[in-house]
């Protein structure tokens, strides 16, 4: 188990080996890097910030709900300047079964996404767009 | 009490500001000071939530002596 | 884009780093391992056969259903003697959105074990099983 | 007509077998045939399906002079 919040690239080679375990047969990873264009709207980098200790704090009660299932998990969400292509987060879910790995990796992602303090200011070229404030 | 600002609020603010609050107050007193002090950020802070201790405050009574941190968490965007 | 059955260990830093794209936004990726137990039955080593030109044409006939979305693909499967905790299979997408790299992911491994010509002789403690053979 | 056998028909009668077909032949007649050689493997045969040029074969009928490689897969378990 690794829940973390860093500011160094993300290291995706150990943390897809930390959660190969001869106990489970199934690894589901979801990565979000960092996309160039969102219909329109051309990014040109992301800074992302945090209120670190609560972030880790939500990390882990979520983490909590997979691992009470018996499962292995791995969250890690890098955090300040990002450019295209870099990798943002890194959720992982070791599972004796398949369709539980898929389905607590979605469930970890998109929680994530609604609870864990990390807010992002996107540079796009028309404006700068700060994530999940409606205008 | 120091209030923790972040994303938008702490850029714009600044990482912190000064809050008066009762011995007695609500998580939405906290929000209401603030807008009270920064009225242009009214959309922001109806749109944010209150930490308290690192942890989402539901609008309850807290008393100011059990609190060491208070926090406004404007909606997240992280992943 | 990448359909392979390979006698050799998955690499599977190459793999998800070939799936990082600044057009994608979500990558999710699978990867089966050699468990060691499967309820009371302990596994030694699996040893996966395959007829590989017609499990090839498969796998990409499977991949071209997602790729026609405008996603990236990623289906790579061992073949050979595997030891536990051997990675038998590593299944990725890259898509503009999460729901749908999760979703195609899934669709893939799912497709893969119902229709690619690629077969387990399971050595276990007690005996040795043919997967996907009813007794 | 050589027909390619995988995994346990392989390992225990051959990675192929010759098998008459007549002219026009069906899937099936290819399973019948093996199953008369090695009735042993009926019900692996039974969960077998018939591969055609590389295809998975419905049971429409086939001229043999069309059709260059036979095989018999058996239940897959890939993954």
């Amino acid at each position: 188990m690794k829940i973390e919040i860093t500011h160094e690239p993300i290291d995706t080679e150990a943390l897809t080996q930390s959660l190969i375990h001869n106990e489970y047969g199934g690894v589901d990873i979801f990565i979000g890097n960092i996309r160039q264009f969102t219909d329109d709207i051309e990014t040109e980098k992301i800074e992302y910030t945090t209120y670190k200790k609560m972030a880790e704090k939500e990390m882990h009660k979520l983490a909590d709900v997979v691992l009470a299932k018996g499962m292995d998990v791995v969250m890690v969400h890098r955090v300040g300047e990002l450019q295209l292509g870099d990798i943002a987060v890194f959720i992982g879910v070791a599972a004796p079964h398949r369709a539980e790995a898929f389905e607590n990796c979605q469930f970890l992602i998109d929680e994530l996404k609604h609870t864990v303090p990390i807010w992002k200011k996107e540079y796009d070229r028309d404006k700068i767009r700060w994530g999940g404030l409606e205008d | 009490m120091k209030v923790k600002l972040f994303s938008i609020l702490a850029e714009e603010i600044g990482p912190t500001t000064e809050v008066d609050l009762k011995s007695e107050f609500y998580p939405s007193d906290v929000k209401q000071a603030i807008e009270d002090a920064y009225p242009k950020y009214k959309e922001v802070l109806d749109q944010s939530l209150v930490a308290i201790d690192e942890e989402y405050a539901d609008d309850k009574q807290f008393s100011l002596n059990d609190v060491a941190e208070i926090a406004i968490i404007p909606p997240v965007s992280g992943g």
